[in-house]
């Protein structure tokens, strides 16, 4: 795109213009993804409660809600805290918010539809998304409240703990792509929904089930909302927000609501790649025509969006449904269950791609090339 | 020319913020804030490596790092928290040697960064290396001990392959868990802690 | 066990300590020197026979009328009388203890009057006798935790006496 | 007796930490109002509660010696504002007692429709709590939508909804209107598949089951030691209830009513009607058995309904009016405990002769209940203080009066 506009116009112009775009185009779906999910939240909870949940604002179904609870909630008075360590008060829920933004430049929307094609983007991933916590926590230290320390130690403890069989469930797919680029995730996913990691192989069916636990804990979300337990903690690390800083924790946790949902889209429910190969049946290749191929992308951003949203509401019926863990059965499910079941799911994995390289189907049918294929496979411990 | 060169303004931005809180770590009293300081300078060094075009090493820095420096924050909470909001004195002859040993350091660092020939001039008059798929699979070649970057070199040694850096990764890895256990182990405290007798119920067994 | 059958029960090793007692009355009764209260309630609790397990409730009721015409036609000397309601769920039947103490101790205003603790027996007392101290003012002696539980610990006065006065002012609250 | 307290053990090696005190209410969400729980916590362990009550106090019993029985009725309303009519029954009762009233067939049974209806209402709220507290929303709003419920139908009897006032020293206020006991019988008609969703929402949810299963295990000994009542005591698998044993004026309002204590002395709950399993992990006397026995009760409350419902179709005569409003009292003494649904709500009665009693004592249910906990929340985590308060179910308007 930048040296499309390039020819036009100065360089420096150009890139200047594409980059700003392209993280306004990021803030805009961080900040609406958080909107649309807190309206979401409201009618599914109330739906699931027998309730209608917002009706008046902006029309029947509410649709202004989140914008008058916003515009309210700027109305209201920023209390600081006497005790509280005012700076690191005043930042920490910016730092929450950043690092959930952060992601979202490297979360592809469709092929090659990202705004940092990063090499390593799973990794960094990860790595960004672990930096909420650290807003989280310093919110908790700097409030001078008791409550809020105890959420902050929750939260410090059961996010930094979920990374690790978090970290070993993306390993999985990137062990089969055989890439850390989340594009080249999800193009090798390409095809019918079979192709989808999800259904790869068994292995990889239980690591996702292990992710989207390993996911609800690591965004603090019901049964793992141990940090802000209501019934326990007041309100954990929010206890003293309010006003905007509280409205700036909360999108961060409901965009990161949607990172999680549509990383794990990409990681193995195929990314942009609907159940149907719909584009390339219809033609909308970038092959035929470039915007045949724009369009087909389009399709598959609405795709990947749709697989997020489902996510999320996945986890939004499961906090209206479940009760609360306590710390210690939290720490134990990580531990001793998903730190477990990662693992040997993540070796699981490696036998059976090293048995089936070509895939299940192409794997039996052609049984006998396989042991030759995989004899002659390790070209690169030839070096030696 | 560019009017505006946004690679060396951001690389000023990243270099001027670590350096900034680097040296607020220094003068900070409060633990937590020198903490916090301290995940600021780190982040902004993540963000050189971004921009050197060093992913990879950017996210390992922001995941070992900055992760790393998170949970110092908790135990520097927990361990060392007597009142809400710990303050550290550093008295002047403490300033004295740290400014030499920092001195020193600063002054070899600086040294060694002008002696190495291939820093000297503009990038462009290097040789450049063979263009690789910029993949993270170099590194995983690099840990087994082969050079993806100079498989076209004759030179068995320049090539590397003779040894890896998988042993030793292992070694430092198991070493740390050591460590840490350790650490644990010599922390430890003997509590009183009230448990239930046994006979208080009988198991109810429908 | 029929509140005559408890009675008879006590009276052996406890005659001198029972004072009185009313079969006839809606709750039957009986009244005991307040020196015996720990001893006679351990023995209600602990004998197979009587096994009162269960202390519902410890009361006191303050007898004296504030307005001297009245007094002068009421029929009892001005006393507190502490009740203690019994039930036993192995035999299913129930006896009300009295005892009757001095409004104030050594008949001086302001000296509250003491009552030995039964909450070495049940620990149900514990917080009723709290109750007690906090309302009525008695001092429960052998209480470990003897607080107000109802009032601000720094309320002055017992509320539930029949002269107990208001005060003015609560802390800057005017409370009258 | 001493041999079922918990006993305390050096056991366990952990990195040393720091004692912290905090202060759980008088406003936080899980206290039920406003009770004060100081936690002296090392790090995420209590080691030891100290609950500090009265900040709801408004002088119950001395308002009670300033008027005629009659008109404290209303006041004990806000005592159990959950179940205002068993607090109602409770004092109409007990006055009676002291008068030697008896009320007519037709007014017993209309008082154990409305009792048991209340008995529904605020098992409802404490199950919905208990959820709430466990960090589930939803129960909460499908325990307090069939409540809503209950309170409509008080509504179309006294005009109000909480503080009823509708049973009262000698009677009732008013008979039913016309189509109430339709209404009512269509209530529980529609109530009854709730409860099955209940228990799938919570009874038997694993997360429910290991947050509440072995949690706050009280003994019988100690459930009696300290005065522990209701659906407390026969958590901890007491066969007691005032309803079979208490006094006869109380016990005779549900003579020729069939039911059963529900309670499980040796393990097992009575099985009049089908019940959901109990898990194997959980201990007799945890927090799980004394929500168990409320929803239980709810079962068994709907089929007192229902037959007081037929009996009260059946018995001739009217319903009784209340007494006058100054009626004289009788010289003497009366203290009567009945079964509330919180446990064993007791009032008693000292009149000097005069309209207006000498003394008024209330002792409730919840300050028993409630005393119990700083010896069920030695050693516990953070987290099941509102696991073990919550099964307590305590209501602040009564322990403070």
């Amino acid at each position: 795109m930048a040296e499309f506009l390039a020819q036009y116009v100065p360089s420096w112009l150009a890139y200047t213009a594409v980059g700003l775009v392209q993280a306004a185009l990021c803030l805009v779906v961080a900040l609406a993804s958080a909107a649309v999910f807190i309206w979401l939240e409201r009618k599914v909870s109330a739906r699931i409660q027998d309730r209608l949940g917002p009706t008046r604002v902006g029309g029947r179904f509410g649709w202004l809600q989140p914008p008058a609870d916003g515009i309210k909630l700027l109305c209201k008075e920023d209390i600081i805290p006497a005790a509280a360590d005012a700076p690191l008060y005043r930042i920490a829920p910016y730092i929450s918010f950043c690092a959930v933004f952060a992601v979202f430049l490297a979360l592809p929307f469709a092929s090659g539809w990202v705004a940092l094609d990063l090499n390593a983007g799973a990794f960094f991933v990860l790595a960004v998304a672990g930096l909420e916590v650290f807003g989280v926590i310093l919110g908790g230290y700097a409030s001078g409240s008791k409550w809020s320390l105890y959420g902050a130690m929750r939260a410090a403890a059961q996010v930094i703990s979920y990374e690790i069989p978090l970290a070993l469930c993306v390993v999985v797919p990137v062990l089969i792509t055989g890439s850390m680029n989340l594009v080249e995730i999800g193009d090798s996913q390409k095809g019918w929904f079979t192709s989808w990691y999800l259904f790869h192989d068994p292995f990889t069916f239980v690591t996702f089930w292990v992710y989207v636990t390993c996911v609800t804990a690591s965004t603090n979300r019901a049964p793992f909302d141990l940090p802000e337990a209501e019934s326990e903690l007041v309100a954990g690390f929010l206890t003293e927000y309010s006003g905007w800083r509280w409205v700036v924790f909360f999108m961060a946790e409901y965009a990161a609501m949607f990172v999680v949902s549509g990383f794990g889209a990409v990681l193995f429910l195929g990314g942009w790649n609907g159940p149907i190969p719909l584009a390339s049946l219809l033609g909308l290749t970038p092959e035929n025509h470039a915007i045949l191929g724009w369009l087909g992308n389009l399709l598959g951003m609405a795709n990947f969006i749709t697989k997020a949203v489902l996510g999320v509401v996945f986890m939004i019926w499961l906090r209206w449904t479940l009760p609360r863990l306590r710390i210690d059965q939290v720490m134990t499910t990580c531990l001793k269950y998903c730190v477990p079941i990662a693992s040997a799911m993540l070796a699981g994995v490696m036998i059976w791609t090293y048995l089936f390289p070509k895939g299940v189907i192409d794997g039996v049918r052609h049984s006998a090339p396989v042991v030759q294929q995989a004899s002659a496979q390790p070209q690169s411990g030839d070096h030696r | 020319m560019d009017a505006i060169n946004w690679h060396s303004f951001f690389f000023l931005m990243c270099a001027l913020v670590a350096c900034t809180f680097a040296i607020a770590v220094v003068i900070a009293s409060n633990i937590v804030r020198m903490a916090c300081y301290l995940v600021i300078s780190l982040a902004a060094v993540a963000g050189l490596f971004f921009l050197a075009g060093a992913d990879f090493l950017g996210a390992a820095q922001l995941m070992v790092y900055v992760g790393g420096t998170m949970v110092l924050l908790v135990f520097g909470v927990m361990l060392t928290a007597r009142g809400p909001f710990v303050s550290m004195k550093t008295g002047p002859a403490q300033w004295l040697v740290a400014l030499m040993a920092a001195g020193a350091l600063l002054f070899v660092l600086v040294q060694a960064s002008f002696s190495i020939p291939a820093w000297a001039g503009p990038l462009a008059s290097q040789p450049q290396p063979a263009t690789l798929p910029a993949t993270a699979e170099q590194l995983g070649y690099g840990l087994l001990g082969v050079r993806a970057d100079q498989l076209d070199q004759r030179d068995a040694v320049a090539r590397g392959g003779l040894s890896g850096y998988l042993l030793p990764f292992e070694i430092i890895s198991v070493h740390l868990v050591v460590v840490l256990v350790g650490a644990a182990y010599l922390a430890r405290a003997k509590r009183r802690v009230t448990k239930l007798s046994t006979n208080t119920a009988g198991s109810h067994k429908p | 066990m029929i509140p005559q059958a408890i009675y008879e029960k006590l009276l052996h090793p406890f005659r001198p300590w029972l004072l009185a007692q009313d079969f006839a009355a809606i709750d039957p009764w009986i009244e005991v020197r307040a020196d015996g209260l720990p001893e006679i309630c351990r023995v209600l609790r602990d004998d197979p026979d009587l096994a009162f397990d269960m202390l519902n409730c410890i009361t006191a009721v303050d007898y004296f009328e504030p307005d001297e015409k009245k007094a002068a036609a009421a029929e009892w000397q001005p006393h507190l009388e502490l009740q203690y309601h019994l039930t036993s769920t192995v035999h299913r039947h129930r006896i009300v203890l009295k005892s009757r103490l001095a409004r104030w101790q050594n008949n001086e205003i302001g000296q509250l009057p003491e009552a030995p603790s039964v909450s070495s027996v049940w620990s149900t007392a514990e917080w009723h006798e709290r109750e007690v101290f906090d309302l009525m003012g008695v001092l429960f002696v052998g209480h470990r935790d003897l607080r107000r539980i109802l009032c601000p610990e720094d309320w002055a006065g017992h509320p539930l006496r029949k002269d107990y006065q208001m005060p003015v002012e609560y802390h800057g609250i005017q409370a009258r | 007796m001493s041999t079922e307290r918990m006993q305390p053990e050096t056991v366990e090696f952990d990195v040393r930490t720091d004692e912290m005190l905090i202060n759980m209410g008088p406003q936080h969400p899980s206290t039920h109002g406003v009770l004060r729980l100081v936690l002296r916590t090392d790090g995420e362990v209590v080691n030891e509660v100290t609950p500090h009550i009265g900040y709801l106090h408004r002088c119950a019993e001395k308002i009670g010696e300033n008027l005629t029985p009659r008109q404290f009725l209303p006041y004990t309303d806000r005592l159990d504002y959950l179940a205002g009519i068993s607090m109602n029954l409770g004092w109409a009762l007990t006055v009676e007692k002291l008068l030697g009233h008896k009320v007519s067939e037709k007014t017993r049974h209309l008082r154990v429709i409305v009792a048991e209806l209340s008995r529904i209402a605020s098992h409802l709220v404490a199950a919905g709590c208990y959820g709430l507290d466990l960090g589930s929303f939803t129960p909460f709003m499908w325990t307090f939508r069939e409540r809503e419920k209950i309170l409509d139908l008080y509504e179309d009897l006294c005009g109000a909804r909480l503080t009823c006032s509708y049973i009262t020293v000698g009677g009732v206020t008013a008979d039913v209107p016309d189509g109430w006991l339709k209404k009512c019988e269509e209530f529980l008609t529609q109530f009854e598949p709730v409860i099955d969703d209940l228990h799938a929402l919570l009874t038997n949810n694993a997360i429910f089951i290991q947050r509440t299963a072995g949690i706050g295990v009280m003994s019988k000994a100690t459930a009696l030691d300290y005065g522990c009542t209701g659906p407390v005591l026969r958590g901890s698998g007491v066969d007691w209830d005032l309803r079979r044993d208490g006094e006869p004026i109380y016990t005779e309002m549900y003579d020729g009513y069939t039911w059963r204590v529900i309670a499980a002395p040796e393990g097992k709950y009575p099985d009049d009607h089908p019940y959901p399993p109990v898990p194997p992990e959980t201990i007799l006397g945890d927090s799980w058995h004394r929500y168990f026995v409320r929803m239980l009760e709810v079962v068994q409350s709907m089929d007192l309904v229902r037959q007081g419902i037929e009996k009260y179709s059946m018995a001739a005569g009217d319903v009784d009016e209340p007494i006058p409003l100054k009626k004289k009292l009788p010289k003497g003494e009366a203290y009567l405990e009945t079964e509330a649904p919180k446990g064993q709500m007791g009032f008693g009665i000292v009149s000097d002769g005069s309209p207006v009693p000498w003394r008024v004592r209330v002792k409730s249910s919840s300050f028993c209940n409630l005393s119990v906990t700083p010896e069920l929340c030695q050693g516990v985590l953070v987290a099941d203080i509102p696991a073990i308060i919550g099964s307590l179910d305590l209501v602040l308007g009564e322990i403070d009066r």
